[in-house]
């Protein structure tokens, strides 16, 4: 616990400046003083000099005061044990931070998929995590014919299991076959993989959409997956996506529903998580409508910006403090 | 002075303590104590040399509210500088705005009670209050 | 920044008692005080009440020490934002850290590997992390024959980025498919997956052998990795197993040499990682020799035995504290 | 003083004061200021009331002792208790013998200049420095 003795001279100057002019530079000064000295310098530190200071402006002090600042100063050393503490413990936590940051970008880098480029399918697409690291999960797939896979799933849990469990299954997704295949397919392919590392205690949910371009058609099922809508522009309204089925994971053979929907000129298909539907804004939780007025409001811009000043408008109702993994897709049809 | 606005612009450097004088006079009047005063003053501070380091001017207004306790000060720092363009970066502790040792917007958030912040091409607003305890 | 007055009011007593007997047991009572409050009250909250007590008790204060405690408490407040960023700090740290043994738990169990039971060959392995992830990773399989493939690899570093990218080398490694596959192929396919993921600037080093259980060949094939060891019985000796091979990830497209050797009656096959070989102790580096002393005086134990007693002497030796992941598989031909 | 040893039995509770008050007399003779002799204080509080809690008596000796720098003060706290059976777990933040809000082992550690400890069956002893600057 050494202190930079130098600096802590500026401190009894100061002391001094103020005691005769009381100007409020001084005090804006010593706020600036204690921000440098901070590091090096603790509180109980502080005090002894800030009364060495006044023992040479006051030197008849009454011995009561004297007194009073022995005792001061033995009240303050846990706050300078906790103040040597803090230090160490902020060393530690940028340690683990850097070496999670490292984690987190090779998991972007595993996790990474491009959009695809479809003529008359406007797609957007983020995913945001709450902590460092992401068990929310998107990917697309496109086969010979250019329709387009879909796939949106969230890790029961988040942070650093949720992340690694979802690397397990960006894995499995991509060691099946690059042909076109059927949501429901996929799902129970996937159920097997989760289900076989049962012991992990991990869950997930999936919903798998596939796109059909020439015929406009969108295939789905759901491994209980927070519902997304879909947007009619004939009708000005949107329909929540009505599917069910098992989370990931739970049972050994699990057959999964398969569900079509015509899309429609001006139709927008909205994938989400929980994250997105269930955040909330101090004690009030935001409903589900206002998200979908904000996407209404900007459903005219490309499909990126509608996903994009989503997250804005959410981020800060919930004070820019995520409580739990973000992710949000938007697909336009547009002709 | 309930609900009357003390507005002081930040042009020049002194002018932060213009706004740290104004902040405390006000605190002080509407009853709080010297511990508070100076955490008023501290994120007036941050907030003034914000305005003054990355936005060239602006200006920090001062009225007294009513709401989770009968008597608050309300504090609005805006400007028309570039905006911050990730504000939950700048929310996150160590990733100061005012040059490292600064205690930085998370340290304005910690020493009052509410804080909101909204930031875009046209400039950057934050409102703060401190309830009388 | 809330404090509990109650509590406070108790530094105004004793500050009182002391200053009439100036006794040891009030300081003694002020530092207890001060650890049971220092959860709620900060520094300035502290001298703030110090302030307020002296007043009641001198009300004729030096002006000039009244002016001096408004200086005081103004640069307290940086103190203040420390304290509670210390509390908020040790929060995030005890989270941050349960979440890492989860994900250490998880990595158990979807690393797991069991050990094939053969005829004639006795295997023993463990692996044991440095930190609380691991960056080594060993893997048995077994083919319709019978016939044994044995991976053993390091990620170069260690805790959970090097964990992380672990976890990929094992999807890439089940994907493949079951029949026997050799060696130079086994790392030439890996090296393709870890190259394709480049820019998480990892690499890893890996050794493949497989054991041919009819003819009893081992046949090899080593990506940069730490060399293992054949002891020969007839000779009651440890040859090095000389083997070449490019780290992968360095290079798109690599090929692997192949090397096969006969394995007699009584012979071991030792694999290791670079955590058994370069341990030290205190400033002492521990030669590859002193490791190989231990495996001969035990080799009469079945591998489990001998493997874990290898991992029980060097762990002493460290301190208890491991530097890297320590990884070792020894494999024993008795007919 | 120099060397010479000065010794305080602790068997009960308020013997931790008499030692807190004989070390902080040495450390006053010593020169150290009001800082250290707090720090100084607080260290020997931990020891004895840990050799209280959990040994039920030892001693705490003191000595003036040269090295890093011409003068300072080694304490050395010394009980025949049960030993401590994990020595690196009682060293780590928040894992603390004095019940929760004691400062604990790594508090001593960071009060004072130099830490040792030895503990087995036959007991513990713990060994520190604090150097005059
Ligand atoms: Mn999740
Ligand atoms: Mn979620
Ligand atoms: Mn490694
Ligand atoms: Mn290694």
């Amino acid at each position: 616990m050494s202190s930079t003795k130098s600096d802590i001279k500026q401190y009894q100057d100061l002391l001094k400046q103020y005691l005769d002019t009381k100007d409020e530079v001084v005090l804006y000064q010593a706020e600036q003083l204690s921000k440098e000295i901070k590091q090096d310098v603790s509180p109980d530190e502080i005090i002894d000099e800030h009364y060495n200071t006044l023992l040479k402006l006051i030197p008849d002090m009454d011995s009561q005061i004297k007194d009073s600042f022995e005792f001061l100063i033995q009240t303050m050393t846990s706050y300078a044990l906790a103040y040597k503490e803090y230090h160490e413990l902020r060393t530690k936590q940028l340690e683990l931070k850097a070496e999670i940051e490292v984690a987190a970008n090779m998991q972007n880098t595993l996790l990474s998929t491009s959009i695809p480029q479809v003529d008359g399918l406007d797609i957007g697409a983020t995913s945001i995590p709450a902590k460092l690291m992401n068990g929310d999960y998107y990917h697309f797939v496109q086969d010979d014919e250019g329709n387009v896979g879909v796939a949106i799933a969230d890790v029961i849990g988040k942070g650093i299991p949720a992340a690694f469990f979802m690397s397990m299954i960006k894995y499995a997704m991509e060691s099946f076959p690059e042909n076109r295949m059927y949501p429901k397919v996929i799902l129970e392919l996937l159920n097997r993989v989760v289900e076989r590392n049962v012991e992990s205690g991990m869950f997930v949910t999936m919903f798998y959409g596939l796109y059909d371009v020439q015929r406009q058609l969108f295939y789905y099922a759901t491994a209980g997956h927070e519902p997304g809508f879909i947007y009619r522009a004939q009708e000005d309204q949107f329909k929540e996506i009505d599917a069910k089925g098992l989370l990931l994971g739970v049972k050994k053979e699990v057959k999964y529903n398969q569900y079509v929907d015509e899309i429609h000129d001006g139709d927008l298909i909205v994938l989400l998580t929980d994250g997105v539907t269930e955040c909330r804004s101090g004690d009030r939780f935001i409903e589900r409508e206002e998200v979908l007025d904000v996407i209404k409001e900007n459903k005219h811009l490309p499909a990126q910006d509608i996903v994009d000043n989503v997250y804005k408008y959410l981020e800060r109702l919930q004070n820019f403090t995520l409580r739990d993994d973000f992710t949000l897709i938007v697909m336009k049809r547009s002709s | 002075m309930k609900g009357a606005l003390t507005t002081v612009p930040i042009i020049k450097e002194l002018d932060i303590v213009g706004a740290r004088q104004s902040g405390r006079n006000l605190a002080r009047d509407l009853g709080f104590g010297s511990v508070d005063q100076a955490r008023i003053a501290t994120a007036i501070s941050e907030l003034a040399r914000n305005i003054y380091l990355y936005a060239g001017s602006g200006e920090i207004s001062f009225q007294e509210v009513q709401g989770a306790s009968p008597v608050g000060l309300k504090i609005v720092a805006s400007d028309h500088g570039p905006g911050i363009e990730n504000v939950s970066k700048v929310m996150e502790d160590g990733y100061s705005t005012s040059g490292g040792l600064g205690a930085g917007l998370p340290g304005v958030k910690r020493l009052m009670d509410e804080f909101d912040i909204i930031s875009d091409d046209n400039g950057t607003k934050i409102i703060v209050v401190k309830w009388l305890r």
